[in-house]
């Protein structure tokens, strides 16, 4: 091959690179591991997880243990799907191409939406495109309103987002763990852009979409909902309230939780701002033969032809995990969904009724909630978790990490794999643990 | 086999996933639990199949994509290299991939120390000390270090410098990034020789300038010789050095952009560390940045404290975040395992066949196609069907559909902007000789081939070419009973 | 892509899997351990590939099969049903894929309870009390029930029982099983209703018959009304009656093998209890017996003392073994979740579909495809190409080649022997209506289609019809550097 | 679907059974289970069990804790290939015909014999039925002569195979740890059909084969060895001593432990017994267009044309780890099976040293050994083996299982998984152990 080239040397290679930037040194990395070591350190890593299979887990704040049923892996896993790149050649493509439409149908199903693109990276991102979108839309700066009960790391995501945009991001306090719509009557004005809630939200409830998104409506502000697509199996849809933009976190949809990515961003919206949707979309279209197929379409929009006036600079998202949520929902089926949102209804409620039977613990909020919730509990909130974790349960989050002024409240999850054995474990010993010691620290033998 | 949609294969009642019944007592009506007017009487519309139908519509889905499993995959700027299957077997570890997000420090320090090691290694990679883990993908990447940027001016009270400057060349999200970034764009020419035009950038250059975008090795696979006078001139304005981090498979352990002086720059994990491509993600976009830059890099950032790794959220400076939770774990995993398989040696073998085979393919093509910027290049080349075009009116597309017949996929085409009829090739270290000779005879054989036929291509795949101005002009983009 | 063979892709000094150096103090040279009278200078000649081309070449191959996750396979008898993917998920958890044969019975506690538990299960769905798990397939279950069967007649001192009676329809291997536990072999033909003739029977029975193998419902797809009569008359004969299992799922729980009069049956884990086939194997052939032909059963069985489960080894009339360690543990293991997840409702759910579908898809075909043995049957049925060949020319092998082209696999053809240009179809339970009507539609259409077309089919696949006389006559069943 | 067929309920799919015959009950087993709670009771099943991956392995007697590159069961979990029956419309079935083809070509030169099949069930019915194959060469009924070193359980399954047969196994004493060439000198008459060694034997030990293969030339007798397919990375193979039959267990070769099934029989002799062979072959042709393909050949050796006049029943086999152990082999290539097989080597040797340098620990036989070897140990040695693996470690079989006058002995088997930490921790608690309490039984705290 040198020959072909015409150099005698692999250091040939580099004679562009002017010598005086080149690395004369190896990398300081470690030196190669073969399989076999590999393999055996990165057990030895894994025995210092301690993962949520491992313990009972009660953990969500936009992050789920819902069950993955095995048919999700088995497509997945297929190479065609996951050493594939994105479908530029749609001759080459079709595999992927039909799968990224019949997800965007999925999405736009399920949320009631009228279009959904081919997806996003995760659901804090999602809400900040959204906004961007919204602005788009809107076609100038302004101020964008946002509840305080939308998940902290999805406002933090937006804030980080707008910082440069010249766009006001105002938040709205909730401290009946909802958004009063009585209050966002009274905040917004003719300068608001979009108004932003998430619901069931980051404490578990839900909020009143339907008021919110008529009081946008009557403003001229573009409404946005983050969802949970699981909730839909039993609640109204997005689309049902009339919300204009709809985003979600779809990790519930098949995704492991994986400690936080790769995760998959949902977006939706009405079909009036379909050439103002972020990130890439699939249609469908026929060949020359007149076969039906697909293609990547409205490419214009996007940032490698418009190069700066774009308003989004996703490129890449996330396929194998759009592919997952199409498969997950296949695999459900209108009734699978709904048993499974039944499911975490009755459990979550199970499990808040065991939880507020112990003296000390009640509901923090007076408001109705999906499949997670936030109970005030008695004393020390870390260390109760603490001692909780040291007997085999992730027993919810410490709200108070994120709202300082709910720190003596926990964030308790249900998924439809939540057993009753594993509720009544968790309330025996929090009554227990709160009993022989009201300020939460466990005695250590 | 058949393309119906799982919508079209629907049968009401069948069923693929079953749930057990509700174990808790019954506490009566969903209504009981949650009031009505939240709560719809049907779930949504979605499809119903069994399990069987299930898997062979997406199995036979499958089969109509390739992949890098089963063909040669040139995609310029993509760096298509094949992904070791060692990696998704750690990656499915359930003492990893089972891990909650918000799980504390305590129950997740394997992870940590994998998550704190990637950290070095980057940082080692780009010579730069500072890096971040959490952009979700390259694009993201390239937006988090203009986010970083703009903070670090902020804090300055250098709010006044607007400009980006990005050559003609750069990767479209250069630009996309920069806007909404809050900056400005000016685009640099590229000169006769495919670099960036050096006196133009001076002209261009002012006390306006925030940051110089630069893709080293460029788009068109040339390393930028002048690279050290860029950064020194960028510097000099008090503006900064950003480099996009896509082609670093040409210069791991080679050079680092770190000492030839960058001051940020991006990396696609998910090219350059193999990371599987997904059909079009999950990416996975880490940044590494000067000493002066890291105080506002997302948070959180994995830290050492004696033998305990944490994550740390209080950086007062920090830009906040690009997205929820810590980043796209499964792709850095792999791109973790990558790099501990490969070690110093292997990581500079990488680039020495990527440029090695890039060469190779180059030598044996340039006598049939045109190559417009000299015969050398490092990991990527870019060819011109423009003469092809105007003498047996064969464009770069045609030339793309008829290597489908072969069995390779295509090159990128028409990108970058500053080529007509672009075809921009990257073979990657993992081809072997006879993959090139053969793909480099097939490229030969077609300009032979009769104009009328190649413009027919595809003849064999799944389907003929789509209509994709009927795709744009009334899009489609969900099924509908009606449709 | 290219079916080159591995050897073709070979090139010399190409690696895929990499070892990791000794840790062990050296200890000099390999001779120093070994003496050299014992040691290869150089390893066997296997080929070498770098990863990339062993994975690009077996994905490639594996695209050149039909198999049941992209295709209807209507092959009878065979039982090719849809393998659930929780199976798999299941098989491969470390805590049962990784325990080793020969570790004590306290370190396999979950492991002996699964196979404890798929012991009862068998012996509930037979209706016969003991169940062996050993045998590796259904041809190893037949053999070991003859096994068992030479041993019970030895042990009651009838040696001079040397006949197994088998029906002229029977699979290939019951005379061959037969011949290898040291039987003679006496067929029995069939009726003109494709049943055992009884008047054959009765007289070929005598005091010298020990076995009637007989497969109900038979391969003709009939269940046999007469059974009680023929097991009646083979227990006054002082013989005993084999059940070939094969046809297990057309009864689940409908009707058992040990109330109509069977002493001993084999079940194909992997068709009944749907174990992938794997492109021909494993299988797994567990026997179940009736109580007094339990004591010869191989050893182990795994016994449950108080909470305990071991396995027992201590059975004095024990034939032995029939294979290494415990069974195919794999099958077994996937066999016992379809029972667990179907239930006693699910089960006979299985039964009652795939009896449906067999004769829906008869209905659709009758018209057109004459069914010797009449218009209803069990789960599979045989039709006859006879007049076709005869009128039209058109042979059951040109009719299953060309189904190939409509992407179906062909059924199972020219057997049972006693039906001419057989074609032996069973959808089994798994297949929707649509496929059943599209593969009736395929089956019609073909019969009109011009003969000679049908004779050089199939025209879409990656081969032609091979030549079968030239590998036969001389074979070559290895490549070589010069063939 | 009724209609069509003309009936109007289920039942009356079943009238051609006589009522009488019928279940008119629901079948006793536990009712149906979802796949999330059959999940749940696996797992607790699963922690029923102690995996091999959770203690340090050294146990073997045919089948070993060698490492699986993850190629191999990245392939064999493609669906095309383990949801494929056997190839017998060879058009559509080109990929597991070649993939078997590839194996057989694969075993001859792993062999070094002529030729292979296409699989057997495992190594103790290959065995058998590779004696079964010389029966049917010789064409007449005889005695076998089998060597005491000889797997015990494959021993057994070729008695049984037999029992029926009128021909006698005759088990040749290996008091040294392998059969004495001398001995069978003395032993083998004209009456003798076939002489069946395996070596490494199952104490670890390499036997004379070249001496045996030798002898029985000049008697006329079959030669039959079984050998470990790892260990022909450096050892002679069974083609270079001159065998006739060489068989094996082919689970080190990328099939897991699997508590001992599914495994991979190999069976490979030389060319002039091909006819003889039993199971399935894979031949190569042309077909119509002159292209090179795959058939199922010879099948008329096969029983289901031959029926009784069959010498083997074997009908389905091992497809699937056939493939497997074709994708192990092409990823190791000859070095990598060559370093393999010395890492075996180099560890066992340095674990025998390591624990023969203990009091009262030393090898039973003084003989050459591959990857196992067999040590005579003080104390009781079950007892010893309970206190060890209680410590995490399966430290090797109690050898007087299968051989009462071995009742003293350890048989320890090393792969190249096993490191140096592993093997020093063996020793060191061996040690301890039999220092605190000689008996081998520890004293519990």
């Amino acid at each position: 091959m040198l020959a072909k080239i015409g150099i005698h040397s692999l250091e040939e290679l580099w004679e562009s690179i002017p010598a005086e930037l080149r690395l004369n040194r190896a990398l300081n990395i470690p030196t190669a591991m073969s399989e076999i070591e590999l393999t055996q350190h990165f057990s030895k890593l894994a025995n210092r997880n301690r993962a949520a299979g491992e313990a009972v887990c009660f953990l969500g704040g936009g992050a789920y243990d819902h069950f993955i049923p095995s048919v999700v892996d088995a497509i997945s896993g297929r190479s065609e799907f996951y050493t594939a790149y994105t479908p530029y050649q749609a001759e080459a493509s079709q595999g992927t191409l039909q799968a990224v439409f019949e997800f965007q149908t999925l999405m736009a199903e399920l949320s009631g939406m009228d279009v959904s693109n081919a997806s996003m990276y995760e659901g804090g991102s999602s809400l900040a495109e959204a906004v961007l979108m919204a602005m788009s839309i809107a076609e100038r700066r302004g101020e964008i309103l946002i509840a305080e009960s939308v998940h902290p790391e999805y406002l933090a995501t937006l804030k980080t987002y707008l910082a440069n945009l010249h766009c006001d991001v105002r938040v709205l306090p909730t401290p009946g763990g909802f958004l009063d719509p009585e209050l966002l009557k009274k905040e917004i004005n003719s300068n608001c852009i979009a108004v932003a809630i998430q619901s069931p939200n980051f404490f578990g409830h839900l909020e009143e979409v339907e008021a919110i998104a008529e009081i946008a409506r009557q403003n001229k502000v573009i409404s946005i909902q983050s969802f949970d697509p699981i909730s839909l199996g039993i609640l109204k849809r997005p689309g049902d309230y009339g919300v204009d933009i709809a985003v979600a976190e779809g990790q519930s949809l098949g995704t492991p939780l994986g400690y936080g990515g790769p995760y998959l961003g949902i977006l939706t919206c009405r079909q009036e701002y379909v050439r103002k949707i972020p990130g890439r979309l699939v249609g469908q279209t026929t060949d020359r033969n007149g076969n039906r197929c697909w293609v990547l379409t409205l490419q214009t929009r996007e940032q490698h032809i418009r190069r700066d006036k774009a308003t989004s600079n996703i490129c890449t998202n996330q396929g194998l995990y759009a592919l997952r949520a199409a498969v997950y929902l296949s695999a459900l089926g209108p009734k699978g969904l709904k048993e499974t949102a039944e499911l975490c209804l009755r459990k979550a409620h199970y499990a808040a009724s065991q939880l507020t039977g112990i003296s000390g613990v009640e509901m923090k909020f007076n408001r109705p909630f999906f499949k997670e919730f936030t109970v005030k509990v008695p004393g020390d909130v870390k260390s109760l978790l603490s001692t909780l974790q040291d007997d085999g349960y992730f027993a919810g989050l410490q709200t108070g990490r994120w709202y300082p002024e709910l720190s003596d409240c926990l964030t308790v999850a249900v998924t439809e794999k939540r057993t009753r054995a594993e509720i009544d474990g968790l309330a025996g010993l929090l009554k227990s643990t709160l009993s022989a010691n009201p300020s939460g620290k466990k005695q250590k033998a | 086999q058949s393309t119906e949609l799982l919508f079209e294969l629907s049968k009401s009642g069948r069923r693929c996933h079953m749930l057990p019944a509700s174990d808790v007592p019954d506490a009566g009506k969903i209504s009981d639990m949650i009031p009505g007017k939240y709560l719809k009487e049907t779930p949504p519309p979605l499809p119903e199949l069994g399990e069987i139908e299930v898997i062979r519509h997406f199995t036979n889905l499958s089969t109509r994509n390739m992949c890098i499993d089963t063909n040669f995959y040139p995609l310029g700027s993509c760096t298509m290299k094949y992904n070791p299957k060692r990696h998704e077997r750690l990656a499915a570890n359930p003492n990893f991939s089972g891990l909650h997000p918000l799980q504390d420090d305590a129950s997740t320090q394997g992870m940590l120390e994998v998550l704190w090691e990637m950290q070095n290694f980057l940082s080692e990679i780009s010579g730069l000390p500072a890096v971040s883990l959490q952009p979700a993908a390259g694009a993201q990447g390239e937006l988090t270090a203009l986010f970083v940027a703009a903070a670090y001016f902020r804090d300055k009270g250098q709010t006044h410098r607007r400009k980006v400057l990005v050559p003609d060349s750069a990767h479209g999200t250069n630009p996309a990034s920069a806007a909404l970034a809050g900056f400005e764009t000016v685009t640099i020419k590229s000169d006769a020789n495919g670099l960036v035009d050096l006196e133009d950038l001076k002209s261009k250059i002012d006390e306006q300038t925030a940051v110089f975008m630069i893709t080293n090795p460029n788009t068109i696979g040339l390393f930028e010789k002048q690279i050290r006078q860029i950064t020194d001139l960028l510097h000099a304005h008090g503006g900064l050095v950003y480099l996009d981090g896509a082609n670093m498979n040409a210069i791991l352990g080679i050079t680092r952009p770190g000492d030839f002086g960058a001051d940020m720059q991006h990396y696609n994990v998910h090219k350059t560390f193999t990371g599987p491509h997904g059909g079009g993600g999950p990416g996975s976009g880490p940044i590494a940045v000067r000493d002066f830059l890291a105080p506002y890099l997302p948070v959180p950032i994995v830290v050492k404290k004696g033998d305990q790794f944490a994550l740390e959220f209080d950086r007062p400076k920090t830009i906040g975040r690009v997205r929820s939770f810590f980043g796209t774990i499964g792709i850095l995993l792999r791109g973790w395992a990558y790099i501990r398989t490969l070690g110093p040696d292997g990581l500079k073998a990488v680039s020495e066949h990527a440029v090695l085979n890039a060469n190779y393919l180059l030598a044996l093509l340039k006598d049939k196609y045109e190559v417009p910027h000299g015969t050398r290049c490092m990991h990527e080349f870019v060819a011109s069907a423009k003469a092809l075009r105007r003498e047996k009116k064969i464009s770069a597309m045609d030339i793309c559909k008829r290597l489908l017949d072969h069995g390779f996929h295509a090159p990128t085409v028409y990108f970058p902007l500053v080529v007509a009829e672009a075809l921009m090739m990257e073979p990657t270290e993992t081809e072997n000789k006879e993959t090139l000779d053969a793909f480099a005879k097939a490229l030969i054989s077609i300009v032979e081939e009769d104009a009328a036929y190649l413009q027919k291509a595809p003849h064999t795949l799944n389907i003929s070419r789509p209509d994709e101005v009927k795709a744009a002009k009334t899009p489609i983009l969900k099924w509908a009973p009606t449709a």
